[in-house]
């Protein structure tokens, strides 16, 4: 009918004016990094000299391996623990489980600046100091949280009847895990990997603090870039980051999605 | 293949006692059904067996060899659960090869066994298949291969029919019955529905609160229940209370019922008389006496319930509605507020004690 | 039987464990922000002078109403906005509706360091500049997705059929949307809130970049003052936004929990 | 109250024909069962009705005026869905008030009438409860109750009793057909259990692929009906085909069956015969005739099921599988691979065209 075409008109209006309030900013500094005026001048005028010139920056090449080393190394630490973490509270019936499992979330909830902080002065009293190594101790605590609350909602949706059936046919608990249990929970484990990996390659704020002049993350040194003055290097870093956190953010939740279908 | 012994079995979950003093004894290679509503506890028994769970006291022994404190993983049993529980992650033919691959058999022999098993419950072709590929039926039946396949000593089936529709449900139970027969397990089998403990088993046991109310062969337990629940949960019954006249009882009016079967009561305790309602005649005529059918009550029929190849006349009586069914032959059909004459024989009328 | 006791004993001495890991730094600061000494020097000795000489710092108690008044008024839109959208998509079907429904979400992967220099040149070039008002622009556009996520999914248990059965009965398009619809997301929509609150509240890079000398948040003071030096003050501030975050978190997970239940 | 006609209504979805010039006629205060197995198009004839879709061709009316582009919220319908959708968020009494106050009535009527509609259901004093805090059989009386309490014109009911257990389900029949007989409403009630559609309702449509297959009353739908599918999936039938001679039809193997009913076909024609399992009588004797019960095949009982009131006796006689359902009345009972007779009446054979 004529009533619902018009609701529906407006609704795609409504979803299009929020995208574009979302995305303007976005969209525009991705332009602006393939524009030839340093300034931001019109007309545009194509170019990649800015992004060449990124292959030019030693110091930030450093520093993009190593926020891809730490990112793949807290990912593995993550997914690991996280997911054991997830089995030993799905699996076992202990006093104080509740409890423990409500404190595992509530890190998430502080702001970073504030964990940043706080780890920056804990690291120096127990003597970790500063560096990648207090970078990556930091990242763990930080990543640690979303793969447990990825995985376990992944189990929340495993049948425990097939662990029984499993049993019933004569599989130890070994096998029943390794051939029922983390198949199922496989693409909880891989999304929270994915979801690991972004909130370490992403962090500015804590590896911001426990940074040191020559140990620096790819954002710290964007964020370093930006105080000496906005050059069109930054926005085409900038562009790169967003592009491959879109990527993973969409295939974070194509797992996340597989995971639905049971 | 085994058989499998329950002796006083008692499990209690918090104040609620799941299961009060059960012994059964389950032969080898029958086919039992455990019956009762829910919460009577034929779940919670079958998990006993099975060594999900332990009783709190007595006995279970499986093929003479007690398995008090042996794990689900020992106890060489085949289980198929109600929502059939396939793992997700592997095809039919991993899914039934589970059980022997975890036992470390040749691959050889794996594919030998899942082949048969599978051919057995006639998905010979469909080994490739993930289980989301398959019907409600078909993995009803992967169920099943996959818990027979390794030769399990007792077979136990958890409501296997109960997330089916009707009409392949009474399919499968033919199914089910033909492979059970073929390979001569020892089968126990939980469900609610009466209909498929009759049609099925070879004995029932009739579970209520946790107790065991009743124990035999179907037609035996139709035929001479025990207690009221066992003549109103297994099928339908007329139920007369009165006091006991030692082969019969006399009802609050006067009238006195006449039986030929069940408990030998002493004169003037309170008895109950069941009549199943195909048992009773249906008449219009007053006079017409029948030596053999000497119970004999007026009536007047107040419905007519038409069911396909049976019709239900609920029939009043002195304030009690009696049901009698009757099966449609072509005859005449009687209206309702009709004036009736039920007849019934005291063989088909079972003396149960009060209670 | 005794294994499984031991499996669990070892499963809870695993999740202590990884607590600890997490909440070791917060507590060392929450508990120095009770010390006498402001070196962290031990013996530790019980003091709440930190917490006092807060209510003297002007210009904090200015930065902390910016930021409460901010995350208000961000909290309110986002709540409106999102869940009006989450709502048309919901309800009606349109051309495109999958592709614009999946742009909704990836701003959420991208790290705010380039979210807030995208806004920051955005803002620049379209005049709206720098100050209160672009943090909250700012904020509002960071916010939005949480919220659209948060009432999908609460959208996403409601029984279709409760809107069919309300139009039986004769309830017409506003009529179903007030008494059955929006009741039954109101658990969605405040958990949503709680969240966006949480957003803007604890927001420092995006504030950082858009706010200007006399007009700044919280977090963004809060970074001022340790770049003068740790002072005790610091921790004290700390200890009270963790505490705040944690229990707006214990919030969102009750509304969250209580649309789990049907 | 009104009588609802839909005429050549269809309705197709992509290349999906979910209705096909589909007709039928609800007469005022009637109680009709749309019967049809899942994707038959009875919901989607149900939703056309509701005007929850619109049809692509033909018209609907009810109480005789078009509802042509009505939409459901001015239709003045009741309808149950099957999982009752009670609204989560408001008492029972709210639930059931909400029809009445969308529409502005006053707070006094709409209170009076709210008290009315649960006592109706007998629900009287769970007004305050939530729908949470209800059983299954509960929620069904509240959403029955929401239905009726604003004077709808017609009552839909889309497998309102699928989500209950079998002897909730019983009751709710009952408790259901009062109900509808006390208010008068005409009502149409979609359900694929043909021993539902059987016992409540007054005619029966039966629908599949989206086509009308037959209506009437159900005895006359169970005692004639029109194509093989009718006669079997409304109660169970045995089919013979052969060829027909104008009053029966030969077997290929040169027996003669008379029939009595069904339709007039030209001798030579493919045709069925349908007999229902429990017309035919099944004896050891193998001379007595029967002039009534003209129809006479020999065979071997292959199987016996005892299901309470009957046993179902499964007898095989040239490769086909003959059902034959006895009554249980305490007679004696024949025994598997005994050669039997077996003896009905042309009138019990109804004539099917082949089809």
């Amino acid at each position: 009918m004529a009533t619902t075409r018009i609701l529906e008109g407006l609704g795609r209006f409504y979803i299009g004016l929020l995208l574009a309030f979302l995305y303007l900013p976005i969209i525009i500094m991705a332009l602006m990094s393939f524009n030839v005026s340093p300034f931001y001048q019109l007309p545009f005028e194509w170019t990649t000299e800015w992004y060449a010139s990124l292959w030019q920056n030693d110091q930030l090449i450093a520093a993009t391996w190593n926020s891809v080393e730490i990112a793949v190394i807290a990912t593995v630490i993550c997914t690991v623990l996280g997911s054991a973490a997830s089995l030993a509270l799905y699996r076992h019936e202990f006093r104080g489980k509740k409890f423990l499992q409500a404190l595992l979330f509530p890190p998430i909830a502080i702001p970073w600046l504030i964990t940043g902080t706080a780890m920056l002065i804990f690291f120096f009293g127990v003597g970790i100091g500063r560096g990648l190594h207090a970078i990556l101790l930091g990242h763990v605590a930080l990543a640690l949280p979303y793969v447990i609350v990825v995985v376990s909602a992944r189990l929340q949706t495993f049948a425990p009847e097939l662990e029984e059936a499993a049993r019933s046919l004569g599989a130890n608990q070994w096998q029943v895990t390794r051939r029922v249990t983390l198949p199922w929970i496989m693409p909880g484990v891989i999304a929270g990997g994915l979801f690991a990996f972004a909130v370490s390659f992403d962090q500015f704020v804590v590896s911001y603090f426990l940074a040191t002049p020559g140990q620096t993350t790819l954002p710290v040194e964007i964020y370093a870039a930006i105080r000496k003055g906005f050059t069109p290097e930054i926005n085409a870093v900038s562009t790169i980051i967003i592009v491959v956190s879109m990527a993973l953010m969409l295939l974070t939740a194509r797992f996340f999605k597989f995971g639905g279908e049971k | 293949m085994a058989g499998v012994q329950v002796s006083d079995v008692s499990r209690s979950f918090g104040a609620h006692k799941a299961l009060d003093d059960v012994s059964i004894d389950f032969a080898d290679g029958g086919f039992y059904a455990l019956l009762g509503p829910s919460g009577s506890g034929k779940t919670t028994l079958l998990r006993q067996i099975a060594g999900f769970d332990f009783p709190d006291s007595g006995r279970i022994t499986i093929g003479g060899e007690s398995v008090e404190r042996v794990p689900v993983e020992k106890r060489r049993i085949g289980m198929v659960f109600q929502n059939y529980a396939l793992f997700p992650n592997m095809s039919v033919a991993d899914n039934v090869a589970f059980g022997l691959s975890v036992r470390g058999e040749a691959k050889a022999t794996i594919s030998t066994e899942v082949q048969r098993a599978l051919d057995l419950v006639q998905l010979g072709k469909l080994g490739v298949r993930r289980p989301n590929q398959l019907s409600g039926g078909q993995r009803q039946r992967v169920a099943l291969a996959r818990a027979i396949v390794t030769k399990p000593r007792v077979l136990l089936l958890d409501e296997p029919l109960g997330a089916l529709d009707k009409a392949l449900r009474v399919d499968m139970q033919i199914e089910l019955k033909r492979i059970q027969r073929e390979i001569g397990i020892t089968t126990i089998f939980v469900t609610h529905d009466q209909e498929e403990a009759l049609t099925m088993s070879d004995r029932i046991g009739i579970l209520r609160d946790g107790r065991l109310v009743q124990e035999g062969p179907p037609e035996e337990i139709y035929d001479r229940p025990k207690s009221e629940f066992a003549a109103t949960f297994l099928g339908d019954a007329n139920i007369f209370r009165g006091d006991s006249t030692g082969n019969g009882i006399r009802l609050p009016d006067g009238t006195a019922i006449a039986s030929g079967v069940g408990a030998k009561l002493a004169a003037g305790a309170k008895a109950s008389c069941a009549v199943r309602p195909e048992r009773i005649r249906i008449a219009t005529d007053g006079g017409a006496s029948d030596a053999a059918n000497s119970n004999v009550l007026k009536g007047q029929v107040s419905k007519r319930i038409f069911a396909g190849n049976n019709s239900t006349y609920f029939v009043e009586r002195e304030g009690q509605m009696l049901k009698v069914i009757v099966q449609n032959t072509g005859a005449d059909r009687l209206a309702e507020g009709q004036e009736v004459v039920l007849r019934w024989s005291p063989d088909s009328t079972v003396l149960i004690a009060a209670g």
